[in-house]
């Protein structure tokens, strides 16, 4: 076993047990920090997997930015944890949600079964991502040609979020 | 107050910023200079710079500064006070403590037998100097260096007061600035 | 050992996670980000499969599910700080109350 | 002595993964004794005596190992030695070991990105050719954004698990403040990328070194400028000079310095390190040292052209000065002098402008940020795309 297989069973070991940790987790903020961890385990595994400029993206843009926003709101709420007897719904809903994503993974990798555990593809395989500086082309490529109308929508999407992010705050600020 | 109004160019910020920054690196590059010839040894490094270097270097008081209280004497050595109590009755801060005594000269009523002024108290309002009908008490020593380890140093006694060296240490205090 | 089975494996995993944490929990900032896990499950999976495959139109997907999942971020806080202003409170089962 | 030298050639020509294994552990020990050095130790020097002597006044100078003053250079290590002697305070209610991470977190992001910061070209090396960077990322300046959002965490950290109001709401100002300024910052980068077509660093200085203003699309071709352009080195800051401004003023908050140090505001508003003491808030503010090395590293390379020095060339192992053959070494000595001076200056300019300017309120960094940053920031990236667009 090389060093890329021991640091990707570390990174997706971290990535399983911060997504347990943060769904077990009492307080908000602790949530909302093994989240971030969550998130650079990811950003690292998609490093393993030759896309460092998405790694590197999720890092950006979801840790520094998004999940920086979320404890923003979270600490500006100051949610208090007292007068709630548990985190969790009750024990009904506990235990019928726990059938539900055992069948929903069940589900998934029935439906995945066409992928056996097969290598991944060489790098350099024609047509792959790759590594070098041509990632960044190559993803642009993809972006800019074949997904350009996408891009637009997602333009317009970002936009109307905005729009919608003010007027909602400017009520507040009439009230 | 009115806010004064800007004009255009000052709303740009930038132009005024850059003034600023032009005049603090001119105060840069000169007292660099300054100091750099000052480290070569030739001049004095004060061109470089407007504080003052305090415990080496002090700055000269006007005669009128209340300072630290003194007592003054007569020819012979014992104070010139006659315990009258006019300085102890002026002091807003109720810090001079006299006792009085019979004085060996008929010509003369009294003399203080303690004359304590707790320096901790004091206001530095120099009443008590406006007050005196013999000139016996002055604020004129120049020493400000008030600092000990105790408050009992803070209390002064009529020997000490009669002592007019502006650097001098009550017996019974230990100074904290024990430098120069 | 590390094929694409794995990583597939890994993002079902994280899914069925996300799910069970969106149905369970009262807290919403929780269960939002229950949500975004399930987001990056997506995002794993077609990381993994672009690799598989050699494509570089799965990153591209990845890059429009980030954009998606920061408006979503933006209007969903914005819409839970407007309810804490009202109620005073963030727990699901009050806001159950909204319905008609 | 000459034999011994001749047989470590050989050896090292015989051997090329040694050099690159080497270089790679000389590279690490090199950056880091840097960031260390001048982050941790240099930089406090240098805010003292600088804003000393702008201020007509002499500066810390007391203290003294054997009577040697050393221009006051001692009282860093005082200070380190005060720091770790120290009682470390632990607030009862709050987390000890989220509360000990928060500081190490804030430094180490920021050291972590000069991994990716070059401190040279390519030099070569008994037949090898070694990157001047630890890691030579095709994605740098990304990674070095992506650091920089990660860097927010530490005072988020420090501010809620301190278990103290006045904390909590220093690091909402941060937080705000930061993340309004990342956006800022990213875009009045923008611009200067589109010249270069590249997220990698020393693409970035090899083209500000390969072009002249001359060559840029419309400048060029003004009559008669043209020509004294040509001599003029195509760097960002010409190129860019908006983009140069607003990248600068957008660091200066991205490291909440003053004049935007709301979020600790030394002074007198209380902020998020309130419940830190000894070494952890020491290192808080190493932190905001390293950044400030950090940010004027990224400055030189993105809009001062690195280390280049107008009229040198460095070719295959030689160097050629306004026309004049120089050793290769000595040409390689001049590049990595130009790269420090230039780094210098800006640390310099951004002591200057620290002391010089009184702190904003917080609605006009606000207000500056969303009203007056970006949507410049988003026109000059326009004008710059457009215009790019038309030079086809």
């Amino acid at each position: 076993m090389g060093l890329r297989e021991v640091l990707l069973a570390v990174f997706a070991f971290g990535a399983l047990a911060f997504a347990l940790a943060v769904v077990s987790t009492r307080n908000t903020v602790y949530a909302a920090l093994e989240f971030v961890a969550h998130l650079l385990c990811l950003a690292a595994l998609y490093c393993l997997l030759d896309a460092p400029l998405l790694g590197v993206l999720q890092v950006m843009v979801y840790a520094g930015a998004i999940m920086v926003l979320f404890l923003f709101a979270v600490m500006m709420l100051d949610i208090q944890e007292t007068g709630r007897e548990s985190a969790f719904q009750g024990p009904g809903q506990v235990a019928g949600a726990l059938l539900l994503a055992a069948l929903l993974f069940a589900l998934l990798v029935f439906g995945a079964d066409r992928f056996p555990a097969a290598a991944l593809a060489p790098a350099a395989a024609p047509g792959a991502p790759g590594v070098g500086a041509d990632n960044v082309v190559r993803v642009a490529r993809a972006l800019f040609e074949r997904g350009a109308l996408v891009f637009e929508a997602v333009g317009v999407l970002l936009l109307t979020a905005v729009v919608a992010v003010m007027v909602m705050a400017k009520r507040r600020l009439e009230n | 107050m009115p806010k004064p109004k800007m004009t255009f160019v000052e709303r740009l910020y930038l132009p005024e910023i850059s003034k600023g920054l032009a005049l603090t690196s001119r105060h840069f590059f000169r007292n660099l200079w300054h100091h750099s010839l000052a480290s070569l040894g030739l001049e004095s490094r004060d061109r470089a710079m407007v504080t003052i270097a305090y415990p080496e270097v002090r700055r000269p008081y006007p005669l009128v500064a209340r300072s630290r209280h003194r007592l003054t004497k007569r020819e012979d050595g014992s104070p010139k006070c006659v315990a009258c109590m006019m300085c102890a009755t002026a002091c807003p801060a109720d810090c001079i403590f006299i006792e009085a005594e019979e004085h060996p000269d008929p010509a003369i009523e009294k003399r203080p037998r303690h004359f304590d002024i707790d320096m901790s108290k004091c206001v530095y309002c120099g009443f008590c100097v406006e007050a005196c009908p013999e000139d016996a008490i002055r604020m004129d020593t120049g020493s400000f260096e008030l600092a000990y380890f105790d408050r009992k140093g803070l209390v002064y006694d009529k020997e000490f007061l009669l002592n007019d060296d502006p650097h001098a240490v009550p017996a019974h205090a230990e100074p904290l600035s024990r430098g120069n | 050992m590390f094929g694409v089975g794995f990583f597939l494996a890994l993002a079902f995993a994280l899914f069925a996670v996300g799910a069970f944490g969106v149905l369970t929990r009262r807290d919403p900032l929780v269960m939002f980000m229950c949500i975004e896990m399930m987001f990056n499950s997506g995002n794993l999976a077609l990381v993994a499969l672009s690799r598989y495959l050699g494509l570089a139109s799965g990153h591209a997907l990845v890059f429009f599910v980030v954009a998606v999942a920061a408006a979503e971020v933006a209007v969903g806080l914005g819409i839970i700080i407007a309810i804490f202003r009202t109620e005073k409170d963030v727990n699901v089962d009050h806001l159950s109350e909204l319905k008609g | 002595m000459h034999t011994a030298l001749d047989s470590l050639n050989a050896a090292m020509s015989a051997h090329p993964l040694l050099v690159q294994a080497l270089a790679a552990v000389a590279k690490t020990v090199f950056m880091m004794t840097v960031v260390m050095l001048i982050g941790g130790l240099i930089l406090s020097w240098v805010e003292r005596k600088q804003s000393a002597i702008m201020q007509d006044r002499i500066g810390a100078n007391r203290a003294a190992i054997l009577g040697v003053r050393a221009w006051g250079l001692f009282h860093n290590l005082a200070d380190a030695a005060k720091g770790i002697l120290k009682e470390d305070f632990i607030p009862p209610d709050a987390n000890p070991f989220l509360h000990t991470l928060a500081p190490f977190l804030a430094v180490s992001t920021a050291v972590v990105a000069f991994a990716v910061l070059p401190f040279g070209g390519t030099v070569h090396l008994w037949g090898q050719s070694v990157d001047l960077t630890i890691a030579p990322l095709p994605i740098g300046i990304l990674f070095v954004w992506a650091m920089m959002g990660m860097g927010v965490y530490g005072v988020v950290l420090a501010g809620y698990v301190s278990n103290n109001k006045f904390s909590l709401l220093g690091c909402l100002r941060a937080t705000a403040q930061v993340i309004s300024y990342e956006v800022a910052t990213g875009l009045t980068v923008l611009g200067a990328l589109l010249f270069y077509r590249s997220l990698d660093f020393r693409d970035m200085v090899a083209w500000q070194m390969g072009h002249n203003l001359g060559q840029v699309p419309f400048l060029g071709h003004l009559p008669d400028l043209g020509a004294v352009l040509a001599h003029i080195p195509a760097w960002g800051v010409f190129l860019q000079p908006l983009g140069f401004v607003l990248f600068f003023t957008a660091t200066i908050v991205e490291m909440t310095r003053i004049p935007f140090d709301l979020p600790e505001g030394e002074s007198e508003i209380i902020g998020y390190n309130i419940e830190y003491s000894g070494m952890k808030f020491m290192i808080f503010m190493m932190s905001e040292f390293v950044e400030s090395l950090l940010f004027a590293w990224v400055i030189v390379l993105v809009f001062f052209g690195g280390w280049s020095l107008p009229g040198l060339h460095l070719g295959d192992g030689v160097a050629v000065l306004f026309g004049h053959a120089l050793p290769y070494a000595s040409g390689v000595a001049l590049e990595a002098a130009a790269m420090a001076l230039k780094i210098v200056f800006f640390l310099w300019f951004q002591m200057l402008v620290r002391w010089s300017l009184p702190r904003f309120r917080y609605d006009q960094i606000m207000h500056l940020g969303w009203k007056i940053m970006l949507p410049l920031a988003l026109a000059n990236l326009a004008v710059t795309g457009v215009l790019g667009v038309l030079a086809r």
